[in-house]
């Protein structure tokens, strides 16, 4: 009885019309409901996951919460995680693949206030600099890397919280945000010496995408033993992809229905942040030049070596060895975008313009 | 006679017994250290109906030996009979009662339930067993106190209860450990009386532990005295009260406790434990069978220094001279 | 007879140890053999041959990492540990203050520490240890209040009527009779609160904070599905445990020599 | 140190008295519920409640006088003693105004719809973190009892167990959330799939069978020898002593190690439910709320007060059971 | 002798006395319901150097009277004298000595410490204390003990160390609650005679509390019989055993208890303490001072029905016939 009302975010109510012959699919996302996942809740909402004959569950990801893990185990059909992440639980044993690079860029930034001088990685020397570890640190040490400093040594390493009050409090010199959230709720706070929020204008932002030490983050990842084996799940994998880039291609042009959709499965962040959230996620996805979803060589190799080449404060790499086996394909996405270049949807956003977001205080 | 008829005469009068304890010793396992000796060589016969009580210094092994005539310890060494059965199987059988210094009754049941307690766990029924416990605590004067917790009840109320529970099963056997010890002078007094008349309606043979020399000489149809280091049982005091047949027949206990003869037998007793040790010594060293010894002194139990067994029921007594008091 | 003691000192020590050890190696071979014959992924389930062989890797690291944690934990449960004290002497005193501070330490070991650990980090400085080390006093005041608050209470009338004979001030009954009569309460507390204080320190250090203890490394080698290397660090938070539990019981020992020979 | 050693040592450590009145085995003997005086007149007894319950309001008045004073008078810095902060930051992100915490409850969780309210979102993840943790807690207190029954059964699994029950709990909580989730997942009880809240649950139960454990073990073996062979001339069974005299003699025990385990229950759902990111619960309010704490940090002490009240209506409802079963079961001739 | 007379007498009397107690009533406040009436109207003078037990029924009073002297606790009514100063005057200034039935002996510290214990409280040098403390426990037979700690030592010897810390301040009075109470009867008569001797040796004066009625006939001058509800004192048996004088010169205190005067002093006690209640009665109605009086008992503290203080040093004993035993 105890989890009738907590369970999952899944309103089942809305596929029970045809629900017979929908095959079901569990989603693991990487945290919780979010507008960081607006183009999986779009296509559950939408109904494209319904039109493509599944019935999708969407699980909720937690701070313990591993997603590939929860995909190697079965527990779940497909994931949401971060590239290098992922690719350290590959080399721990888990069979997965990366079927779809969701997000073409990575959202991680380092901040600081505009007074700390801080406008570049070298800065950094000295400082305690924030950042959230749980394999979220890598950018950022592969850009102190390579700005000729040792993470280790040659600054104060700090864990972050949920917040940023570190860094408002000047208890840390720079922390770690997403682009589409903790970015967000900086300029969300209030400045105490005017009275007003934080502008933009207050802080330098270091954008790892700029550095180079970029890293593939947001991928959908699939069992590998069952690409390989498993007939139905490699079409379910087909379908499931071509319902997700729907969703995702209809935030592109929809953000505040999307944000509305988010809002609705249960978010407990604020409108204007959600909003800001779903731009700046767009941001991310568009313009994806060969296809929404497609891997890019280039930066797949990039993030493959630095994930084997840079130390976190453990001396530790991510990666010991280069992936083996079927890390990545483009053979689903592929088909899925095909089916989509059919229906005439525009599926590399090249046109796409971003929203200008006002926060409101408190992201309300 | 023949050595088998004495024998045999032995083996007759020890299945008359209650309690029969041959040869006994007890050790207890000391973790990390040598075994401490408890009893040694403990030769005792309690016939049918008759009240023995135990005396001697603090660890000499009264309670000892009391838990291993119950067979709640096995002995290390010896044999122990009650009513002509091993001890274990007379402890299967229920065949006696016994009570305790701590009146030991459970809180969380009433005066009631804890007199049903051994009824219930041997599976009488309620009604029937709910009878026999109203019964008992008639028999120790508190019908009243029924439905009473017994934290509600005083130290000499609480060690009645114990008894009534003691006798629940009518047991012909029943073993006291110092059941008075925590009790006032007054009414320790006033207990003692009452088990003298409960003992003797019930025609119960009684083991009674105390520290009291008036106790044991008051209830008792014989004392042993131990002594500790080994524990052993020195001498067997008989007591003998002429006016105690009539206690309860018009003579009154306290007027028993002021005669003579009672503080001859408390004389006697005292001395009995005054000598104990070095009386043992001689006794041990060749003194031979104490003067008036029963059948079981010189029986086949043999090398006890004390070991008396009564033949039939009046106590055929050895008096501390005996065993060669200063 | 000299040849029986140590003989049986030495099979009743066997027989203490040898259970936990029976228990030990039945349960880690079992563990072992699952992992094994089960083909169990490192990341679903590491084996104890691997987590004991990241342990031996990474020594260093769990050194420093252990101490980093440890000295909060030390910190915080001295000072939460002289707070009880303290309180629970004033309580002791006044009816009135004890009255207020029964129910608000009460409510505060009802709260799940974990969740004033952001609390505090806001309050203090997230860089510094002094939110790591409040949460720890905070966890341990109130096994040590609470127990030593009885202690003091529990006066045995015998010595509270022969204190009066003598004629006694408060101070020197407190001195004398009631305090070193709460001793054994107050160690009893502290025990209780010596492997609480690793695991709040430990926990603490999750919710942000400086990334060099225990905490820290044990969830960044899960997020890395590096789990052998996180159980590493959690058989080093657990020996962390154990270390404090002892070290207390040792104080303990010390302080109250007179228990150790109450043979009767 | 020999585990035996530890095993014993650890046997006062948490039966022992962490809740107040205990039984303590050391020094003290069990005076474990503390119960009134028997003839105690009813009058007192109110009398008496209604002190304590005036005394713990005005705890509370004073403790927000105290807040708020320093609030007035402290520096929004902080105050740092040899570069450590030993006084708290004033600012409101640290700390909030009393009212502004209590006037948050009212407002609406989001600005977008005409939502609920902070406050009844609160009281629902309240709601459910309770019924998480009394789940925890029921399981915990079930296997407890059965790991003391079977280790008062068996001086050998006593001695084996004990330790390692015992050292069990220094293991991290977060660090078995993911094996938990993980694992659990894989289970289907008789067609019911796992669900997330029951790990959260089993992991409450890990934190709240501990005491129970090793208080009830110590109560079960309460029982004076004498008792003990009391049973034992009755020829009774094993059994039999175990329900006549061990678990009755056990209750006083029991209380006091109910109490500890119901505390341990909800700070275990709380961290579980943060770790695995369960939805429905204060855990999960409380890190949703603290992810907008930059700008405003009352909601989250709402959350964390939320989860202070479900620790305080647990500890009520053990108090209640211990009330209502003591009268009788606490009773010692 | 004019009134006046009379009462300067008395006043005289009860300045060279080493304990008044006059019109003593002593009521507790219970929570929720009437105060508990422990004693009414007690009136007892203990002269200097004198042996006082006080016996009776559990809950008649004899601790709280005791408490009383000590200063313990006040008085509801009435008035005590201690060493002719206030009860509380002679608390502060360290009177007495006093010891109970719990040793209460401080765990926490050694032998040696314990009985340190009042002298280092009232600030004697550690040295000259030290030398004090190894003083007493020679006397009470402990000197090899002084570095243990009380968990060691059996119960005998730890009551030992409780009376020579009650001794350490070389007190005048010495007052002692059931002291032996939790003793084997061996042990006890042992340290009955080793009290025996002590006070012998420093001429303490000696009120002491006790169940048994051969401690009580053993060790003291007079007893004090008192019943319950309400607790008073119902008679005064004086105890003159000729043999006493010789106890510890030669006689052996085995040898005294089994005199015949002796069990003539139990019967005499123990025929108060049951005539204890109706005799009350009687006495109360109007059955007069009881012969042989001493001066205080027809004195201005008038009512008590058998506070009887002796002139001087010699017990000027009210037999219990004096109060119309049955
Ligand atoms: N379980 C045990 N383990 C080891 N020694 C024991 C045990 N039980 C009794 N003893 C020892 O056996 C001896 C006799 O003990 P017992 O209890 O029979 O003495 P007792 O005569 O009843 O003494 P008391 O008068 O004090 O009750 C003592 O020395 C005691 O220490
Ligand atoms: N603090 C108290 N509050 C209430 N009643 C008390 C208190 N102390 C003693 N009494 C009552 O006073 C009466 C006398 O008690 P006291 O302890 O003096 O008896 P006693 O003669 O010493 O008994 P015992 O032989 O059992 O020691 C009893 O009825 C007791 O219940
Ligand atoms: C315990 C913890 N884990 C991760 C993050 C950082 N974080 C929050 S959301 C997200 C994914 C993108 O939204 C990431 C990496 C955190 N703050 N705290
Ligand atoms: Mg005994
Ligand atoms: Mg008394």
């Amino acid at each position: 009885a105890c989890g009738s009302d907590g369970g999952s975010s899944g309103s089942d109510a809305s596929t029970t019309g045809t629900g017979a012959k929908l095959t079901p699919v569990k989603l693991q996302l990487q945290w919780f409901t979010q507008a960081q996942f607006a183009g999986y809740i779009a296509a559950k909402e939408k109904g494209f996951y319904r039109d493509a004959g599944l019935d999708v569950k969407l699980l909720e990801g937690g701070t313990d919460i591993v997603p590939q893990t929860v995909l190697a185990q079965g527990q779940a059909d497909f994931a949401v995680a971060w590239v290098p992440k992922a690719l350290a639980s590959r080399e721990q044993g888990a069979q997965i693949t990366d079927i779809a690079q969701i997000f073409q860029r990575s959202g991680t930034r380092q901040v600081s206030f505009a007074d700390a001088g801080i406008s570049g990685p070298a800065d950094l020397k000295g400082k305690k600099v924030g950042n959230w570890g749980f394999g979220n640190e890598y950018e950022l040490f592969a850009g102190m890397t390579k700005a000729g400093l040792d993470p280790g040594k040659d600054v104060t390493l700090v864990q972050q919280q949920f917040d940023m009050n570190a860094l408002l409090s000047g208890d840390i010199d720079a922390a770690q945000a997403m682009s589409y959230n903790e970015y967000a709720q900086v300029l969300e706070a209030k400045n105490p010496k005017t009275g007003e929020l934080y502008k933009p204008s207050d802080f330098t932002v270091v954008d790892w995408n700029d550095v180079g030490t970029a890293m593939l983050q947001d991928a959908v990842w699939a069992s590998t033993d069952k690409l390989q084996n498993d007939r139905a799940y490699q079409q379910t994998a087909t379908k499931f992809l071509t319902g997700s880039l729907r969703g995702w291609i209809y935030c592109r042009d929809h953000a505040q229905e999307c944000r509305d959709l988010v809002v609705a499965a249960g978010s407990k962040l604020g409108a204007s942040h959600q909003l800001w959230q779903t731009n700046e996620v767009n941001k991310l996805v568009w313009p994806s030049p060969e296809g929404i979803g497609m891997v890019d060589k280039a930066a797949w190799d990039r993030t493959v070596q630095i994930a084997r080449a840079t130390k976190n404060a453990d001396g530790q790499t991510v990666l010991t060895k280069a992936p083996e086996g079927l890390a990545y394909t483009n053979q689903y996405v592929e088909q899925a975008l095909s089916a989509l270049k059919g229906d005439g949807v525009d599926v590399t956003g090249s046109s796409f313009k971003p929203l200008t977001v006002t926060l409101n205080p408190g992201g309300g | 006679m023949t050595a088998e008829a004495v024998v045999e005469a032995v083996a007759a009068a020890e299945e008359e017994a209650a309690v029969v304890v041959r040869g006994v010793t007890k050790a207890f396992d000391v973790a990390g250290a040598a075994p401490a000796v408890a009893l040694t060589d403990i030769d005792l016969t309690v016939a049918r109906g008759e009240f023995v009580s135990l005396i001697g210094p603090s660890g000499c092994g009264k309670s000892t030996l009391l838990r291993l005539v119950a067979d709640l310890i096995p002995p290390t060494r010896g044999e122990i009979l009650v009513g002509g059965r091993p001890a274990r199987q007379a402890r299967l059988d229920q065949d006696y009662g016994i009570a305790f210094q701590q009146a030991g009754l459970f809180g969380w049941r009433t005066v009631l339930g804890n007199v049903e307690l051994p009824l219930q766990v041997h599976g009488m029924r309620k009604a029937e067993r709910r009878a026999r416990a109203r019964e008992l605590l008639d028999l120790v004067g508190l019908a009243d106190f029924a439905g009473h917790w017994p934290g509600q009840l005083s130290g000499g109320m609480q060690q009645r209860v114990a008894i009534a529970r003691a006798l629940a099963e009518r047991p012909r056997l029943l073993l006291l450990d110092e059941p008075f010890g925590a009790l006032d002078e007054m009414t320790r007094e006033r207990m003692q009386a009452e088990l003298a008349r409960i003992r003797r309606e019930t025609g119960t043979t009684v083991i009674l532990v105390t520290h009291s020399i008036p106790e044991a000489v008051f209830l008792s149809d014989r004392v042993a005295v131990m002594s500790a280091r080994p524990g052993r049982i020195t001498a067997m005091v008989p007591v003998e009260l002429a006016a105690r047949a009539g206690v309860g027949r018009g003579v009154d206990s306290t007027d028993l406790r002021e005669q003579p003869e009672f503080f001859a037998a408390v004389t006697a007793v005292r001395e009995a434990l005054r000598a104990g040790e070095s009386a043992l010594l001689r006794v041990a060293s060749g003194g031979g069978a104490p003067a008036g010894a029963g059948p079981a002194g010189g029986g086949p139990a043999g090398g006890g220094p004390a070991g008396v067994g009564p033949a039939g029921g009046g106590p055929a007594g050895v008096g501390p001279a005996g065993v060669g008091a200063s | 007879m000299s040849g029986v003691r140590p003989t049986a000192r030495v099979l009743a020590r066997g027989r203490a140890i040898l259970p936990p050890l029976v228990v030990a190696v039945v349960v880690l071979g079992a563990w072992q053999a699952f992992v094994d014959l089960g083909d169990v992924q490192p990341y679903l389930l590491p084996s104890p041959s691997a987590i004991a062989h990241q342990f031996r890797e990474h020594v260093g690291p769990i050194r420093s990492a252990a101490w980093v944690s440890g000295v909060n934990a030390a910190v915080g449960l001295a000072l939460g540990a002289v707070a009880g004290l303290v309180a629970a002497i004033v309580a002791a005193r006044s009816r009135l203050i004890d009255g207020m501070l029964a129910p608000v330490a009460a409510a505060m070991n009802a709260i799940p520490i974990i969740v004033l650990a952001p609390l505090f980090n806001a309050m203090f400085s997230t860089t510094s240890s002094v939110p790591r080390r409040a949460v720890v006093a905070v966890v341990v005041f109130f096994p040590v209040f609470v127990n030593t608050a009885r202690g003091l209470r529990e006066v045995a009338p015998v010595h509270r009527e022969l204190m009066r004979s003598l004629a006694v001030g408060p101070w020197r009954f407190a001195r004398t009779v009631s305090l070193p009569g709460a001793l054994p309460f107050f160690f009893t507390g502290l025990r209780l609160a010596s492997s609480l204080a690793v695991i709040a320190a430990v926990v603490a250090e999750y919710f942000g904070g400086r990334q060099n203890g225990l905490g820290s490394r044990i969830t960044s080698a899960a997020a890395n599905s590096a789990y052998p290397r996180a159980w590493a660090f959690v058989v080093a938070a657990c020996l962390l445990g154990l270390l404090f539990y002892l070290v207390v019981l040792a104080v303990e020992r010390a302080a109250m020599p007179w228990r150790r020979h109450a043979g009767r | 140190m020999t585990d035996a050693a530890l095993s014993t040592a650890a046997a006062a450590t948490v039966a022992g008295p962490a809740t107040g009145a205990t039984p303590t085995g050391d020094p003290a003997g069990p005076d474990p519920l503390g119960l009134p005086p028997r003839r105690q007149a009813a009058g007192v007894a109110a009398r008496d409640r209604l002190r304590r319950g005036v005394l713990a309001l005005v705890a509370l008045v004073l403790l927000c006088a105290v807040w708020e004073g320093y609030k007035a008078v402290g520096s929004p810095q902080g105050t740092r003693l040899w570069g450590a902060p030993v006084l708290p930051r004033t600012t409101d992100a640290a700390m909030p105004h009393v009212w502004s915490v209590l006037a948050e409850l009212g407002r609406p969780e989001l600005s977008l719809r005409d939502d609920r309210t902070v406050g009844e979102s609160v009281l629902r993840g309240m709601w459910f973190s309770l019924r998480v943790a009394l789940a925890g807690f029921g399981v915990g207190v079930g296997v407890g009892v059965l790991l003391a029954v079977a280790m008062a059964r068996l001086r050998v699994l006593e001695r084996g167990l004990l330790p390692y029950v015992i050292a069990s709990q220094t293991i991290p909580l977060v660090a078995l959330a993911p094996l938990v989730a993980g694992w659990g997942g894989r289970l289907h009880l008789g067609g019911l799939a796992w669900q997330r809240w029951m790990s959260v649950a089993l992991i409450a139960a890990y934190l709240a069978f501990f005491p129970v454990a090793v208080g009830m073990l110590r109560g079960l073996q309460a029982p004076a020898a004498e008792s003990v062979e009391l049973m034992r001339s009755y020829a009774a069974s094993w059994w039999q002593t175990l329900i006549r005299l061990r678990l009755p003699a056990s209750v006083p025990y029991l209380m006091p190690a109910l109490r500890l385990a119901a505390a341990s229950a909800v700070i275990g759902t709380v961290v579980a439910e943060i770790s695995t990111g369960t939805r429905g619960g204060v855990g999960r309010l409380i890190i949703d709320y603290s992810m907008s704490a930059s700008s405003d940090a009352t909601r989250l002490y709402d959350a964390v007060l939320g989860a202070a009240a479900i620790g305080l209506v647990m500890a009520a409802a053990v108090a209640l059971l211990e009330a209502a079963v003591g009268r009788r079961w606490g009773r010692h001739a």
